[in-house]
């Protein structure tokens, strides 16, 4: 699985969803607008359209959707960040293309690759006749050259293709070959590849790299170097829906139309990405410089967006949760009853209503309610509880010293926790926690650092309990995250038995194998606590109701069904 | 003269390397490096190596001091890792934006400045001077993004007269003229925000100053000569009040340069105050310790050009 | 200098503004015991509040009592803005001054060490002090100490050079050639004869000073200097106003720490010309 | 007389001139120009001259105020210009100097009690208790009443400061004192006043002057022996009554014949100089004054007079005499 | 005889200090012919540069002030005028040279610009022409190396030499009234001769009348047409030149007249008024020499003697000349 680090506060943008398409709404103007009441989840459809701005209306075939500013790597193979990609996935196809429900269908492949008996061997088949924008034909030399670079010694982008366990790709990597032996062109339009690991993502992470021209991409490539790779940033080539007009540094980037998609050209000609920041993203949309923008979700948000009248609001869970991690390595923490304790005696509840209301929901498991893996069968809600939480230390062994303070064996119970800052969550969390802890007679000492300070400290464990969030990627594959061995399980997270069910779970591609596994692993966690987990919250895309045809979810972000996107 | 100034570039080398290694320094000991500070769980720790390798991080600081200072000698500030290209690059891209911004709010301030602080010396205690004291310090009190925000609600929301953000309008594919009036357009809220922030303090030396100078024996001299008191104030006494000025002057060559970088952030003008806020965020050196050592320069030499302006203006001065 | 006190004295609006300033003193730091609200109390259901009975300033978005916010806010703003100021104005004039009197390699080294000073960029250097005090495992609550010490140091290069460039000028003035005559001492020429001659620049750049301590503080905060929350300050408090919405539909989040803001630093303002026009000669009211 | 308290060798002044934005030096004002004299223990010596002749900077190079071009200064034996910063500072209290504008002298924002009670303290010749005491007494002398001393100079009318800057060097007790017009802006009763006191103090406590003026009556009648200075040089040096009688040098004639006399019935034969006021940057060949001497020759255009004995202790420059 | 240039009439000027008001000018009254030069002469710190600063209206505020009296040019009241015709008047009409040269020239300025100024100002030159004319001034006052000295900074000239560009500055615009505060005291004899020649002739080409302070009687002899004597912010005598010199009348200016050295009458020690200015704060009614008088009477210690005129125009104000006081 891929999922990433982020920020509580800052939205992860790569995953939205819209239960109700926002196209279904588009229904007659009734003669008095009334305002529509809030909704925690779903849409609020636009309910005055007469508020809408001239300066929006004059916009006749085109949209601007306001984001963070892009760094300006337009390059398949080495964007990174999330508005990077938003560009990307513009102008690049793939083989296979998200759904609203985290499965794939096919893109750029004329159907779902072919998996061999033992799982080890993909055959994937272009659709014939498509071509990149440049007029150039889309072949299968052009997929295996992605896969390929991607092995490449002086490979510095954000792909780890080695996860994919493609036979030949060390060797490719030591220079000791000069070709991925289990990468194998078949026929102009088919491409064979040979794992030597079974993976339950592989299919998805190979249909999901991007498709570029090996013409201009591969022009220059001699194995071992690709540093001509950057020249190439500002002036992407692929078969996406759209190409790159104008990109201006830091303000905007400017979309054409490009004809030979294989979709068809798009609906809405124009497409304006405009640079927008926190302070100024709700001004933009009220005054229609821009159509549509990611918005932090708040009860102040909603509301203020919905007396703009004029906005679609889409709001659907964020892929990813907030979390509490402790730090395995100390003594303290390995006490499985003390981290319940901990647990029932946060009252969570209040925390995150302080910050989100109701866009927001406590969880209990590491994984978002709208994947399919997700399960409340037999899962603990460790609901706000003091007494539970004295008596399972009083268990513990950890005794109320004279001064009020837990301790035993000489020491007392302290936690320093380390918030990332700034953060809205911290800001709640200190106070509360601060106050319930004390109860429980333990002191609760808080210091706050930049984000990637917290990191340090948490990769080198200095630290009792932090704050963080994880995004959540379509598969609900946790091992990086809570295996003895994971490369992100920092914290020292360690129980066997949760090792075993999620390597169990990799060894099935088949859904309804999956998810009895991944019922007990959550199980597992839910009892265990390797974190305490807090919530999982809301995204909020408000979109000015002239553009109607979006079809987003948390797993399908806004980019794969602009080019359906019609000006009203 | 032209010995001191000399003697000034030839200690630009010394100090110029005790800026590069303490900066250094500092990258090396700040906590976490591009990598960690890479939003990419799925970084595996094999991974992770490979890039550091690739970049270079994995070497000992001295080494990575060496090969730096190296390049930059012959002008090549390496590539920022973020923005995938040579930082050269990326500050040209950038730091000229600022500088257009920066330029024209230094000509309005300083101007502004200097006619208020002159007028408010001039009525000491005067209800103009109490109205600009309380003022200035109202700029002063109130953070930058807060004036920001209130010019946007007046004059962009309310009364949408103006662009919230951005330099040019979206989209748009005009050049010569038109674009440039589109550019001023866009300029006119950042650069006044700029203004009320920074003509405040400016305004107060002014005064200081002015106050000094107004009661000394030659303005008297001015006065016994009959000359208009225009000609008194801005000439006799603006220009021995405006000599600690010249310092201050000296102050707003690297800033020229370097960026406002909540303003940028709030009107969305692509300069480099952002960039260079970001370069710390994510721990991109190249950037960071390139752009470091080029604001460097400006402060060292808009120190010396303002030390050598200052003994021009002031013939009592002797510097050695 | 005891005329110099009596004369202060008799400045009306100094001496307001100096009571003022210790009026503020004695709220912030005696005001929140008169108060009922605890300071860790968050309550979702009294959320954004605007000012009534119960809460005089009204609440914040955690339904905490602005007033009481606002006292302690007061008690680490006050403190930061004054021991700043007063940390870098002190080193500023002393080694400004020092500067410009010696000239030569004496003005080399300390207007080199100025210039390195403000080259270096402070977003690291605070990072890295943030951690180092986290690692060495000093109190949250004496980090504050340390950090004012420190935006103190790094702030003073501005007015060391804004006192270099005067005394360059005063040390070539006549009375200069008398204290030589008189063969005076380095030192009491510097301070005795020098320094009180810049006081108005010195003045001017204390009380910009003070504001401008409050507001960096405010930074410092997020980088784990300064103070851990819930401890607000007058310069976080008001940061609260980024949002759009509390900007523009709840002035009581940031309104009062604006105002305290902007009346200690004119209150300080006040006493700086009052403090001026004390010490000089030629003015008498 | 006793033995030479001061002697100045060959000094020489010279001041760069700048010119351009860069300030280039492109010339140099010879404002002092390889004087000799000595002065002895307890003696007056008059220095009198043309405006901007260098008489102020003699005075202050001697003091070491100015670093010296070339030449030698040496007071009670030692070089002064090759002393260290302490021990310069030890010797400042013995040598002081009463400055030719008294207001710039004065720090304006030290009032003067102060500025004249302070290097007591700071060299430690007297305590603070007995500080006000002494300033006191030395204002009492001066012409200055008590009620002055927590004035500030602004406030005092020139005279009064002229009395201040001699207030503060009288009262170190010094050994020698260098004294710029100390009297120029005295009314003739105060004048008279500080000039008896000067003559007392000589008498009792063996003081030396080097005492500078236009004042050629109050020169007279203060100093032992007096130098004539033109152009950075020398020109006459003799005793007070050999000058005044036996004038040599036609500059000095022409000074003593331009004094002013207090009889509005008297109007005397003066000798105007005429000619072309020679610059210091660029001093005329030859003897310095014959631009403007009445009576010069075709060998004053082209030879330095030679600086000679001609009389008993009565030096002059001239090639007529 | 010309008609009265300018009258001072019950003029007073104050200073609000620390200690209590000093009364610099104390009612003051005298005038100025068309033409003529006025010597005021008088103890240091007796008020003189204080009433020529207030004919200028230059005494500094806020904390000095003309609290009283007039002051008539060509039957204007100066202290009446507004701020811009008094403007017109400065350095055009009257001139003044300061009596402190160094501060009062401006330090940044170069010389040849502090002279241009009025030049364009009042006389409405252009600049090349100022420039040449400055110059030319800075050679009239004697000055070497005028091309140079006009480039030269302030703080680069002797002390004789700025008090000539002063000089050169108060004459440059031919003023009616030049106020000159001890214009010569930085100057040697030969120089200074010039300097008063050159007075003379201005004085004598445009009838320029001079208001002359200085302490040296030689000077006033030589120059001035009438005396002015004050004492503690009086007036306490005046005279036409040869009246005073030849029959000085109050105790003070006989004793001034006493204690000048006189070349070539060399004395062993000089005469000195006795005793002390008194206090100009704590002034009374007495006349404010009686303590330092030598034929001080009892009404002296009680009563201040007014200005009353004797034979020859001659003005005392000793109760010694009073009728029914004298001996
Ligand atoms: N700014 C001031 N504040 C207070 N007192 C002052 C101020 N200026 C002058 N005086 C006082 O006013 C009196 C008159 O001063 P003024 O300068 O007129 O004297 P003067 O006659 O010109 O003397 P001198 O011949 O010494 O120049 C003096 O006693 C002086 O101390
Ligand atoms: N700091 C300086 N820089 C340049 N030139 C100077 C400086 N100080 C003095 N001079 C020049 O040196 C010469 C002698 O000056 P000095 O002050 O010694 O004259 P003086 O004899 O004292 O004259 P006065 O009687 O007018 O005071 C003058 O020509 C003057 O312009
Ligand atoms: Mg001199
Ligand atoms: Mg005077």
């Amino acid at each position: 699985a891929c999922s990433s680090k982020e920020a509580a506060s800052t939205p992860a943008p790569s995953s939205a969803t819209t239960p109700t398409p926002a196209a279904a709404t588009a229904t007659p103007a009734p003669a008095a607008p009334v305002r529509p009441e809030i909704k925690s989840d779903g849409l609020i459809p636009a309910w005055d359209n007469s508020k809408n701005p001239q300066q929006a209306k004059n916009r006749k075939d085109s949209a601007i959707i306001g984001m963070t500013a892009p760094d300006g790597i337009f390059n398949p193979f080495y964007s990174e960040t999330a508005y990077d990609n938003y560009v990307v996935n513009l102008i690049f196809d793939s083989m296979l293309t998200v759904n609203k429900d985290a499965t794939y269908s096919p893109a750029l492949a004329a159907e779902m690759p072919k998996i061999s008996d033992d799982k080890l061997v993909y055959t994937f088949k272009l659709k014939p006749d498509l071509k990149f924008s440049n007029g150039d034909p889309i072949t299968a030399d052009d997929f295996a050259f992605a896969l390929t670079i991607l092995h490449d010694k002086s490979y510095d982008g954000p792909s780890d293709i080695s996860l994919n366990h493609i036979k030949g790709g060390d060797a490719y990597r030591e220079g000791t070959a000069t070709s991925v032996e289990g990468i194998k062109v078949i026929d102009p339009l088919t491409v064979e590849i040979t794992t030597t690991e079974i993976g339950a993502t592989t299919m998805s992470d190979l249909g999901g790299y991007p498709i570029a021209p090996k013409s201009v991409y591969g022009k220059d490539y001699k194995q071992g170097n690709l540093d001509y790779m950057k020249d190439l940033n500002h002036t992407p080539i692929g078969s996406g829906p759209y190409t790159l007009a104008k990109y201006t540094p830091g303000q905007e980037v400017v979309f054409a139309p490009n004809a030979t998609h294989y979709g068809g050209a798009p609906k809405t000609p124009n497409i304006i990405y405009k640079v927008t920041t926190d302070e100024t993203q709700m001004q933009m949309l009220q005054t229609g410089e821009t159509d549509m923008n990611m918005i932090s979700v708040s009860m102040d948000n909603v509301n203020a967006l919905i007396d703009q009248g004029f906005m679609d609001v889409n709001i659907f869970p964020t892929n990813g949760y907030g979390y509490i991690a402790f730090n395995h390595k100390k003594a303290k923490f390995q006490d499985k009853k003390v981290r319940q304790a901990l647990a029932y005696g946060l009252d969570r509840k209040q925390i995150v209503e302080a910050v989100y209301g109701p866009f927001a929901d406590v969880i209990n498991i590491p994984q978002s309610k709208l994947s399919w893996a997700y399960t409340e069968d037999g899962i603990e809600k460790y609901e706000f509880n003091l007494d539970k939480a004295k008596q399972l230390l009083d268990e513990a062994g950890w005794v109320v010293g004279k001064d009020g303070i837990r301790e035993k064996n000489g020491e007392k119970f302290e936690i320093n926790f380390v918030a990332t800052s700034p953060n809205v969550v911290n800001d709640a969390i200190i106070p509360v926690a601060t106050a319930n802890y004390k109860e429980l007679g333990i002191k609760f000492v808080p210091e706050q650092m930049d984000f990637t300070a917290v990191g340090q400290k948490r990769k080198e464990g200095k630290f009792d309990m932090l704050f963080m969030a994880w995004g959540l990627t379509p598969d609900p594959d946790p091992t990086n995250i809570f295996s003895s061995k994971g490369s992100q399980n920092e914290i020292g997270y360690s129980n066997p038995k949760a090792d075993e069910l999620m390597k169990a779970a990799l060894k099935e591609v088949e859904i309804d194998k999956r998810k009895p596994v991944y019922k007990e692993l959550y199980q597992v966690l839910n009892d265990d606590l390797p974190y305490i987990f807090m919530y999982q919250r809301r995204d909020m895309w408000p979109v000015n109701s002239r553009l109607q045809g979006f079809d987003m979810s948390p797993y399908k972000n806004f980019t794969y069904s602009l080019a359906q996107v019609q000006v009203q | 003269m032209w010995q001191y100034i000399v003697r000034r570039l030839l200690q630009l080398i010394p100090t110029l390397i005790g800026i590069s290694i303490i900066v250094f320094t500092l990258s090396v000991l700040v906590p976490g490096d591009y990598i960690d500070s890479k939003t990419n769980p799925n970084l595996t720790a094999e991974r992770a190596a490979q890039l550091r390798e690739l970049y270079g991080l994995d070497k000992p600081p001295i080494e990575r001091y060496v090969t730096w200072t190296k390049n930059m000698l012959t002008g090549n500030m390496g590539d920022s890792m973020q923005h995938r290209m040579p930082v050269t690059k990326v500050l040209n891209t950038y730091v000229w934006n600022s500088f257009y911004l920066s330029i024209i709010a230094l000509f309005i301030y300083w101007i502004i400045a200097i006619i208020v602080g002159v007028f408010s010396a001039m009525r000491q205690y005067s209800v103009f001077d109490r109205v600009v004291t309380i003022l200035v310090f109202a700029g002063m009190s109130l953070p930058s993004f807060f004036i920001a925000l209130l010019l946007i609600k007046l004059f962009a929301v309310d009364v949408p007269l103006l662009p919230i953000g951005g330099m040019t309008t979206a989209g748009m594919n005009a050049s010569g003229g038109e674009y440039y009036m589109d550019v001023i357009k866009h300029m006119i809220l950042p650069v006044a925000v700029i203004v009320m922030l920074s003509a405040g303090s400016l305004t107060r030396y002014i005064r200081t100053s002015m106050l000094e100078v107004i009661r000394q024996d030659y303005i008297r001299t001015a006065r016994a000569k009959g000359m208009k008191e225009r000609v008194v104030i801005f000439k006799h006494a603006l220009r021995n009040a405006m000599l600690p000025a010249i310092t201050l002057l000296g102050f707003e060559l690297p800033s020229l340069f370097g960026g406002f970088i909540i303003m940028e952030k709030i009107f969305i003008w692509p300069g480099a105050g952002k960039v260079y806020y970001d370069s710390i965020q994510v721990r991109d050196y190249p950037l960071l310790l390139g752009f470091t050592m080029v604001l460097a320069l400006l402060t060292l030499l808009g120190n010396l050009i303002a030390d050598v302006l200052y003994g021009v203006a002031d013939p009592r001065i002797r510097l050695k | 200098m005891r005329i110099a006190f009596r004369r202060l004295a008799k400045n009306k609006l100094a001496m307001g503004a100096l009571i003022f300033i210790v009026l503020m003193f004695l709220i912030c730091f005696l005001g929140p015991l008169f108060l009922q609200y605890d300071i860790n109390s968050i309550s979702v259901a009294n959320k954004n509040k605007a000012p009534n009975a119960a809460h005089w300033v009204g609440t914040d978005s955690l339904g905490r009592d602005v007033l009481l916010r606002l006292m302690l806010a007061g008690r680490v703003s006050l403190t930061v803005g004054l021991a700043v100021t007063a940390i870098s104005v002190f080193i500023g004039t002393v080694l400004g001054a020092i500067s410009g009197f010696y000239r030569g390699i004496v003005d080399t080294l300390i207007m080199r060490l100025a210039d390195i000073i403000s080259s270096i960029p402070s977003l690291p250097l605070l990072i890295i002090f943030g951690v180092l005090l986290s690692d060495f495992k000093v109190e949250p609550t004496h980090r504050l100490f340390y950090v004012m010490g420190m935006l103190g140091f790094i702030s003073w290069p501005g007015l060391a050079r804004l006192i270099r460039s005067q005394i360059l000028t005063m040390r070539e003035q006549e009375y200069m050639v008398a204290t030589e005559a008189l063969g005076l001492k380095d030192s009491r020429k510097i301070f005795k004869h020098l320094i009180p001659n810049t006081i108005p620049t010195v003045i001017v750049s204390a009380t910009l000073g003070v504001a401008g301590a409050i507001l960096a503080e405010s930074g410092l905060s997020f980088l784990g200097l300064g103070v851990v929350p819930p401890t607000p300050t007058w310069g976080n408090m008001i940061g609260a106003a980024t949002n759009w919405i509390d900007f523009s539909t709840r002035p009581w989040l940031w309104v009062p720490p604006g105002l305290c803001i902007l009346a200690i630093a004119i209150a300080i303002n006040f006493l700086g010309d009052g403090l001026r026009d004390a010490l000089d000669p030629k003015l008498k009211r | 007389m006793s033995e030479a308290l001061l002697e100045v060798h060959d000094l020489k002044k010279y001041f760069p001139i700048r010119g351009g934005v860069f300030q280039r030096t492109v010339g140099h004002v010879k404002a002092v120009d390889g004087v000799s004299f000595s002065i002895k223990k307890g003696e007056a010596f008059g220095l009198v001259g043309e405006s901007g002749c260098g008489k102020s900077t003699i005075g202050r190079t001697i003091l070491r105020l100015n670093e010296k071009t070339s030449g030698q200064v040496i007071y009670n034996g030692t070089d002064i210009h090759t002393l260290n910063k302490t021990d310069m500072r030890k010797l400042r209290p013995e040598m002081q100097i009463v400055f030719q504008d008294p207001y710039s002298s004065l720090n304006p924002r030290i009032n003067v009690g102060q500025a004249v009670g302070e290097a007591l303290l700071a060299h430690g010749l007297c305590t603070k208790a007995e500080l006000r005491d002494r300033i006191s007494e030395i204002f009492n002398i001066c012409g200055l009443a008590p009620y002055h001393i927590n004035r500030f100079p602004h406030e005092f009318s020139g005279g009064q400061r002229q009395r201040i800057g001699i207030a503060r060097a009288l009262i170190m007790n010094p050994q020698f004192i260098v004294a710029d017009e100390p009297v120029s802006a005295l009314d003739v009763s105060i004048q008279a006043q500080i000039i008896n006191l000067l003559g007392d103090l000589q008498e009792s406590r063996d003081l030396t002057y080097l005492f500078i003026s236009h004042d050629l009556s109050v020169v007279e009648h203060l100093c032992n022996r007096i130098g004539v200075m033109y152009l950075g040089s020398m020109v006459e040096m003799a005793s007070r009554d050999e000058l005044f009688k036996n004038p040599l040098h036609p500059y000095t004639k022409a000074l003593l014949s331009a004094v002013p006399v207090p009889d509005p019935t008297l109007k005397r034969e003066r000798i105007v100089l005429q000619g072309d006021i020679p610059s210091p940057a660029k001093p005329p060949v030859g003897c310095k004054f014959h631009t403007r001497c009445p009576i010069a020759t075709e060998i004053c255009k082209q030879q330095v007079p030679e600086y000679r004995e001609v009389g008993s202790n009565h030096f002059v420059a001239c090639h007529l005499v | 005889m010309a008609k009265d240039l300018l009258q001072f009439r019950n003029l007073k000027t104050q200073f609000h200090t620390e200690s209590g008001v000093v009364k610099a000018v104390n009612d003051v009254s005298f005038s100025i012919r068309e033409g003529e030069t006025v010597g005021v002469v008088g103890e240091s710190g007796c008020g003189k540069s204080v009433t020529a600063m207030s004919l200028m209206r230059l005494v500094e505020a806020p904390h000095g002030k003309i609290v009283g009296g007039e002051i008539f040019f060509e039957g204007r009241d100066l202290l009446k005028l507004k701020n811009h015709e008094m403007r017109l008047i400065r350095g055009n009409d009257i001139a003044m040279i300061f009596q402190e040269p160094m501060s009062s020239l401006n330090p940044v300025l170069t010389i040849g610009e502090q002279i241009i100024e009025p030049l364009m100002e009042h006389l409405l030159l252009p600049r090349k022409e100022a420039r040449a004319k400055a110059i030319e001034l800075v050679k009239l006052v004697g000055i070497p190396r005028a091309e140079q000295i006009v480039d030269s900074y302030p703080h680069e000239l002797s002390g004789g030499m700025r008090q000539r560009i002063m000089i050169a500055i108060a004459l440059s615009c031919n003023p009616k009234l030049l106020v000159a505060d001890e214009p010569t005291t930085a100057l040697d004899v030969t120089i200074q001769a010039q300097i008063l020649d050159l007075m003379r002739d201005i004085k004598e080409k445009f009838k320029t009348s001079i208001m002359l302070i200085t302490h040296d009687l030689g000077v006033v002899a030589e120059m001035a047409d009438y005396v002015v004597v004050m004492y503690a912010g009086k007036v306490i005598e005046e005279a036409s030149v040869f009246e005073l010199f030849k029959n000085p009348k109050h105790p003070y200016t006989k004793g001034l007249m006493k204690a000048k050295p006189v070349i070539n009458q060399r004395q062993e020690r000089l005469y000195s008024i006795p005793g002390q200015v008194p206090n100009p704060i704590e002034l009374g009614d007495n006349c404010y020499f009686s303590d330092r008088c030598e034929s001080c009477m009892d009404i002296c210690k009680e009563k201040q003697p007014p200005l009353r005129t004797q034979e020859n125009g001659h003005k005392i104000a000793c109760w010694l000349y009073e009728e029914g006081q004298g001996q």
